[in-house]
């Protein structure tokens, strides 16, 4: 028995000692003598986890594409290099992933994407080690913080457009169903202003909590309240949940739905029940113009069939030409970013994008799903201003 | 009325969902973590085979082969090694499991969500209530397969020997009962159960692979409550579809998920055994 | 070979304690700034691990949602921290030292009560076993999505951050956390191996039989549910002030299955196979993410299957075993770890001549669910007697102990002993008659698998009192008549062997020897001989005389008729839930009464003997 | 059923509780075991039936090697067991106790009968859970079922504990008559000595794991040489 047991010990550990020695040996040591150094930026997302899912496509491909065309146009005065890292959707590793990403990878910026408090987790390195951080999503506005830049509209910019053009439809009956979260709860009085604003209401709200699998309790309030339409602040999965249950419940049917975080593929996967949705964002597979051509043909040759043109592949993108931009000689780092990304603008796929103070003035689209859940833009506002005022 | 309807199917989905976790955890003191796991793996089976063109049908029974085989496949690989351990070996091992499966399902489907359309629309009205056709199609699979259960082990003799497997199982061996075999269908059959609470409820969900993955607490607690009686299961999501249900309507869905736990914490504790029915 | 374990314990810890050690002194030296954050971190975590282990690897309380404390000690240190808007925006953060010690504080007294309560509530008598994995699984998963309904003092969905304390560099950082992880793993190893870890191995091994040894299981399972909750709270506000953010998932059963990984990996119940395992694990799973952020949850999960189903001791103890073995050699000779001191107490003067009653029962009555079993029991039992309760099968013998050891029971009648004072028996628990000098040896016998058969004996002469949380007893002090009862039972040579590798009848005999090293005044006994052949009989039946001539009242439930006669002083037939009579041997098997209820083919038995 | 075990060894773990063990019992033989505790007697019973892994040397049954062979499949051969504890699923009816016996037997009603009048007891309880019969009971309910299973080899562990008397009568009665009338091949563990006496053809003695002594149950001073094998 010892013998036996001491052969499974050693075994065990010299198999330990292997796949140890071969992590450790991993991804360091790529700096190339004689050039210049690269700018190395860390992307964090939730590549696992409950909230893998949205990003995880498009954010990666919009990414890498970006760094492609910085390197081989000669964009920024450095080259660029990008190390992809998991945020398993949970803070603590957020928080640990952005610590190696800084200390250990000695990365110049970091681009997340990704639920709040996982940002903020990361945030508190990157805050430490003086680097810049670029949130490549839509969120919340008002946080002003030093180092952290928002690539992406702000509620505000996409959800005021958004309940102005429902309610200029002629929906004044507005009920809002939302996340459990704080952000979509804070979101809810601006909104109200704003439909107020445009002569419409807001006539109910619910909140769900994420992970929801049943909406029927939820769905039986909004056919009581009987509002024009609903707009849809859920997140993830729950987005894709909510809205399955809500076409095939007859109950509703009359209610029109304006969807504010579902990605087009999640929109497109509903088909039929996934008609007639409104939906407001910075960009969209169908919005016009040769820059969101062009886009589509390069992630097109990038990836082939699994090219993903979505939002959050313009909104990586976008914070990789922010960065470049940024980055003007060959002395160009953290430091230097840090100071030049507040001015600058870059020209996306969407149109004009240009960052003032921590957020980013826009276009905003807003679009309609067809029969089968494809978006139409039905309305464009270009260069959207954000609501919150950093200095 | 309405509440009463949305009651009725909210303890259907538990039912539903809980029940492959019953069967296993009743006959074999296993908690399948990886309950869920399976599900997804059933759904995204499901996604494949319509998105090759099948009927939503045929791909639903591919989708419950695939999980039944990959309970099978599971079940010699790991869950035979586990027979007798404590049940945190159990929870933990069927936990890596649940860790494997999701994560292959990302790497293989992407975690991009999507879904599946249900195959039979419309409503009907009853009462006065409009109620989804897929709805009350699922709602009375569901008592089917329950009755039926109920049936095969009050009357059947494999109701017998499972229930010998259950009160004693190395006297069901001294018996001549393979009780290895009859655990392992177990298992396969609670796969086969997780599948078919997957492709049923993937028309009505988002599918991404953590699929499901929220109602595990709750119907790990539900299957708890049971009290390893078909009964108490019945009694068990009937008590977490109330809670559910009246508080989403009348309250808040945040406190209606901490009432479902709520209602299992209070319930396990002035009825350890479960809710059974009184024996005479 | 249990004694062969041990000392190879005692040595693995000294190792692991040195590299332990060793790795907080040279790792800030020789690791880069990434190494040593990460290392400064994977000790709070490792802080999280031993706590679980203490509590579920040691105590064998199944913990599911360990997470919770860990999250109240962080949210403590943020709440404390920080000021927050109406909804949950950080407005400000960072304070001065005090307020962090102040705040940690709170977090660990805070997570201590409230494990307390928690533990008030689940182990009380009328929950399973299980039970405390079900409210810890049901607070993680409620805690999670309550955490955003409070986002005044939880910052909501974004949570808490921006509040990590600025005084102290990395590499500080990195040496107070090794700090307080070195002073919680050896306050905890020495718990572990004093004679209260003795406590705990006992309560995880056999939760009833330590109640009827005396001691109140709830509040030791209480306190070391508490102690846990505290170290975890310590392990959260330090990583809290470390890392300046806290949210939800801190909270959630995500992490605390991530907690239980860290565990099991490392060894449960070893204290420091965890804290070694969640360093491994966070160095490595660190490096391994980085270079398969895609596949490494499967990774994980793989490991995870393949170390419970082939390694489930953990990864680290065969390791270290085996190193221990190249150390030692394997030839390395076991010590003999503790031994019995007869105490020197003469007996308690001889029988009352006087017989007063020690135990006096009226109309007793007492029914499982519908089966009705005692129906109303008069019985006095006397100072210093051998009683023997005799009667057919389903007489309800071993329900009368059964009642009589456990006030707690839904009983009705009167039950009042008469040990100094006089004491009513009723709702007075287990634990608490126990305590009072009224002990019960099993009829199955009933010992803890793990643990040596010293071990039992010292275990049993605390006789409730809890025993030291640091010292480890290698003396036993025993009544005499206990070292009698090894001796007689064949236990003298055998103090180091495990309880899982003894025979019926030596077990029999051990918990004979417990029974009476409790010192008690009175001792029930439920067939005393069952299995045992005629010699042993007649050897137990010496040692019953010998017990009872040191003036300690026994009671035994006996089948064997010639035996009774042979010991008993007063023998009682109990039949249908009565006493249809009591008196002495001889006189009882001449009665009619007692021979048409009972002895229907005495004669068949009573020629063997 | 013939059964013939060599070299036999059986344990828990690493522990060979049962050691080289040779013993032979003929068709139609009641072979009773005694010994005093710990000797191996239980141990070695359920090594035949299979239930302890690990066990070595050589079980025939019926001239068909069975070692290894799992539990289940060596019942199937005609062998029926009632164990020292758990010997009755405790959450079933009386009834479906003496169901489960006649799963794999089918004795018929008769004989369902005639087991029901040896234990009268049984026949007023068939409702009851099984695990609500007191100790005596169940020891009772357990050979019941044993003996509908119609088996070729009863292998019974201290059938008689914990019975009164009167009960170790019926026992022995419906044995005894087993024996005669089918021609059962019996083994069992005893302490009870006059039923060990009263049924047996052969007695063999255990100690330490192997058979010390074997010596036709009418032998002269039987008795003296038994005690004399039995003291410590």
């Amino acid at each position: 028995m010892s013998r036996h047991r001491r052969s499974r010990a050693v075994r065990l550990s010299a198999i330990c000692a292997v796949v140890l020695s071969g992590a450790w040996s991993g991804p360091d040591s790529q700096a190339r003598a004689g050039d210049v150094q690269p700018i190395k930026i860390g992307f964090m997302l939730p590549l696992s986890g409950p909230a893998a899912g949205g990003s995880a496509e498009g954010g990666q491909q919009g990414l890498r594409l970006a760094v492609d065309e910085i390197n081989s146009r000669h964009l920024a005065a450095r080259p660029f290099e990008a190390i992809i890292a998991d945020d398993a959707s949970d803070p603590r590793t957020a928080a640990e992933v952005c610590k190696r990403l800084i200390f250990q990878d000695k990365v110049d910026a970091i681009i997340s994407q990704g639920p709040t408090a996982n940002r903020m987790a990361c945030n508190q390195a990157a805050l430490k080690a003086g680097i810049p951080h670029l949130a490549a999503l839509s969120g919340p506005g008002g946080m002003c913080i030093a180092n952290l830049f928002m690539i992406g509209p702000e509620t505000s910019q996409t959800l005021h457009t958004l309940v102005r053009q429902i309610v200029k439809d002629g929906n004044t009956k507005l009920y809002y169903m939302g996340a459990d979260s704080s952000p979509i709860r804070d979101a809810l009085p601006p909104a109200m202003s704003a439909a107020e604003a445009a002569g419409g209401t807001i006539i109910g709200s619910s909140f769900s909590p994420s992970g929801t699998t049943d909406f029927s309790s939820e769905l039986a309030k909004i056919a009581a309240a009987r509002p024009d339409a609903v707009i849809m602040m859920l997140m993830g999965a729950d987005a894709v949940t909510f809205s399955r249950q809500f076409g095939g419940d007859d109950r509703v049917a009359a209610i029109k739905r304006a969807d504010f975080l579902m990605t087009e593929k999640a929109l497109h996967s509903l088909g039929r029940s996934g008609a007639n949705i409104y939906s407001a964002a910075s960009y969209y597979s169908s919005v016009p113009g040769e820059a969101g051509m062009e886009f589509k043909a390069s992630l097109t040759r990038m990836y082939g069939e699994m090219a993903a043109p979505d939002v959050w592949a313009v909104m990586a993108y976008n914070a990789v030409h922010a960065l470049a931009k940024a980055v003007t000689s060959p002395s160009s780092g953290a430091k230097e970013i840090l100071e030049a990304l507040p001015n600058i603008s870059v020209d996306g796929p969407e149109g004009r994008i240009k960052i003032s103070g921590r957020y980013i003035s826009t276009p905003v689209f807003v679009g309609k799903t067809d029969g089968v859940g494809r978006v139409q833009i039905v309305a464009t506002y270009s260069d959207v201003p954000p609501a919150a005022h950093c200095k | 009325m309405g509440v009463v309807f949305d009651a009725i199917f909210s303890v259907s989905v538990f039912l539903l969902v809980s029940i492959g976790l019953f069967v296993i955890l009743g006959l074999m003191n296993i908690v399948n973590l990886a309950h869920t796991a399976f599900m997804a793996v059933a759904v995204y089976a499901e996604l494949y085979f319509t998105g090759h063109g099948w009927n939503f049908w045929l791909s639903a029974a591919a989708g419950v082969a695939v999980t039944t085989l990959l309970g099978a496949i599971v079940e010699f690989a790991i869950v035979r090694r586990l027979y007798g351990r404590h049940i945190d070996d159990t929870i933990l091992a069927t936990w890596g499991v649940s860790l494997i499966l999701v994560q292959v399902l990302a790497i293989a489907f992407g975690s991009t969500t999507t879904s599946v359309a249900p195959p039979l629309s419309g409503s009907v009205k009853f009462l006065g209530e409009l109620l989804s056709i897929y709805r009350i199609f699922i709602v009375a699979t569901v008592a089917t397969v329950v009755a039926a259960m109920a049936a095969v082990i009050r009357f059947s003799k494999a109701g017998l020997i499972v229930r010998m497997v259950m009160t004693n199982e190395p006297l069901a061996r001294g018996v001549g009962i393979n009780t290895g075999m009859v655990q392992r269908l177990t298992f396969v059959a609670g796969a086969a159960f997780a599948g078919l609470a997957g492709t049923l409820l993937g028309p009505t969900q988002g599918i991404s692979p953590s699929f499901a993955s929220s109602l595990l607490a709750s119907t790990f607690l539900i299957v708890l409550m049971s009290g390893r009686r078909l009964s108490g299961l019945l009694f068990a999501c009937v008590a977490a579809g109330l809670a559910q249900t009246l508080f989403s309507a009348y309250g808040n869905p945040v406190i209606a998920n901490v009432m479902v736990i709520c209602t299992a914490v209070v319930v396990l504790r002035l009825k350890p055994e479960g809710l059974i029915w009184p024996r005479h | 070979m249990a004694a062969a374990l041990a000392s190879r314990r005692t040595v693995l810890a000294c190792l692991s304690a040195a590299a332990l050690v060793g790795a907080a002194m040279t790792g800030a030296l020789i690791g880069d700034a990434y190494v040593t954050m990460l290392l400064a971190q994977s000790f709070t975590y490792a802080i999280a691990a031993i706590s679980l282990d203490l509590v579920w690897g040691y105590a064998g309380i199944p913990e599911l949602g360990h997470s919770l404390w860990f999250g109240i000690g962080a949210l403590c240190v943020g709440s404390m921290t920080t000021s927050v808007s109406e909804t949950g925006g950080v407005l400000a953060a960072g304070a001065d030292a005090t307020t962090y010690i102040l705040a940690a504080a709170v977090g660990v007294v805070l997570a201590a009560a409230m494990a307390a309560i928690v533990g008030w509530y689940a182990f009380s008598r009328g929950a399973t076993h299980f039970y405390i994995a079900v409210v810890g699984l049901a607070l993680a998963a409620a805690a999670q999505p309550a955490y955003s309904q409070f986002p005044r003092y939880t910052g909501g969905e974004g949570g808490l951050f921006g509040f990590a304390y600025e005084g102290f560099s990395n590499a500080e950082w990195y040496y107070v956390s090794a700090a307080v992880l070195l002073c919680v793993t050896a306050f905890l190893i020495v718990l572990v191996r004093s004679d209260f870890g003795l406590l705990l191995r006992a309560v995880r091994d056999n939760e009833r039989r330590v109640r009827y040894l005396g001691f109140n299981v709830e509040r030791i399972k209480i306190a070391i549910y508490s102690l846990g909750a505290a170290l975890a709270g310590l392990a959260g506000a330090l990583y809290a002030a470390m890392e300046g953010a806290v949210s939800a998932p801190l909270f959630g059963t995500l992490f605390a299955t991530e907690m239980m990984v860290w565990v099991a990996v490392g060894g449960r119940g070893t204290i420091l196979g965890p804290a070694i395992g969640t360093i491994a694990l966070g160095l490595g799973g660190s490096k391994l993410s980085a270079a398969f952020p895609l596949e490494w949850s499967l990774f994980l999960g793989l490991a995870l299957v393949l170390i419970v189903v082939f390694f489930q001791a953990g990864v680290l103890p065969p390791i270290a075993r085996g190193l221990a073995r190249a150390v030692l050699g394997s030839g390395h000779k076991a010590e003999q770890n503790r031994s019995l001191v007869a105490g020197r107490e003469t007996a308690v003067p001889a029988r009352d001549a006087s017989a007063s009653a020690a135990i006096e029962i009226s109309g007793l009555f007492f029914a499982y669910g519908g089966l009705r079993v005692l129906r109303g029991v008069n019985l006095e039992i006397l100072k210093g007697e051998l009683l023997c309760i005799v009667g057919p099968n389903g007489a309800g013998k071993s329900t009368l102990i059964e009642v009589l050891t456990d006030g707690a029971r839904n009983f009705a009648g009167q039950v009042a002993f008469l040990l100094g004072d006089r004491v009513e028996h009723q709702g007075r628990q287990q634990d608490v008659i126990a305590r009072s000098g009224v002990v019960r040896k099993f009829q199955v016998p009933s010992l803890f698998p793990s643990m040596t058969v010293a071990e039992h004996i010292l275990l049993a002469t605390s006789n409730g009192r809890w025993p030291s949380v640091w010292r480890r007893t290698h003396a036993i002090g025993v009544p005499p008549v206990v070292e009698a009862i090894c001796a007689a039972s064949g236990l003298t040579g055998r103090l180091e062997e495990v309880a899982a590798d003894l025979s019926h009848g030596v077990a029999q005999g051990l918990e004979m020897a417990m029974a009476v090293a409790t010192r008690p005044r009175i001792v029930f006994m439920d067939e005393p001989t069952a299995g045992l052949s005629a010699v042993e009989r007649a050897v137990v039946g010496d040692l019953l005389r010998v017990l009872a001539k040191s003036g300690i009242t026994v009671v035994l439930v006996e089948h064997d008729l010639d035996f009774v006669e042979r010991i008993a002083d007063r023998v009682a037939v109990l039949h249908e839930g009565r006493v249809l009579e009591v008196g002495a041997p001889s006189q009882i098997a001449q009665s009619d009464v007692v021979r048409g209820a009972y002895l229907g083919s005495f004669e068949l038995e009573k020629g063997d003997h | 059923m013939e059964l013939v075990l060599d070299r036999f060894c059986a344990g828990y773990g690493a522990v060979a509780v049962v050691d080289r063990l040779s013993l032979s019992v003929a068709e139609g033989e009641a072979v009773v075991i005694l010994g005093r505790n710990g000797m191996g007697k239980s141990t070695l019973l359920k090594g035949i039936l299979g239930f302890l892994p690990g066990a070595k040397g050589s079980v025939r049954l019926g001239g068909q090697e069975i070692i290894g062979r799992p539990t289940n499949a060596i019942v199937r051969r005609g062998v029926a067991y009632a164990g020292q504890e758990g010997a009755v699923f405790g959450d079933l009816t009386v009834a479906e106790n003496i169901e489960a016996g006649t799963l794999i037997s089918h004795p018929g009603k008769a004989r369902e009968q005639q087991i029901f009048d040896f234990f009268p007891v049984l026949k007023e309880r068939r409702q009851q859970r099984a695990g609500t019969l007191s100790g005596g009971e169940q020891r009772m309910l357990a050979l019941a079922r044993v003996l509908l299973a119609s088996p070729k080899l009863i292998v019974l562990d201290e059938i008689s504990a914990g019975l009164q008397p009167a009960k170790v009568a019926e026992v022995e009665a419906a044995l005894r008559w087993e024996r005669c009338n089918r021609g059962t091949t019996i083994l069992m563990v005893e302490q009870n000595l006059g039923l060990a006496l009263a049924l047996a053809s052969r007695i063999a003695v255990m100690k330490v794991g192997q058979i010390v002594l074997e010596a036709r149950a009418d032998a002269v001073d039987i008795k003296s040489e038994l005690m004399r094998q039995l003291a410590p």
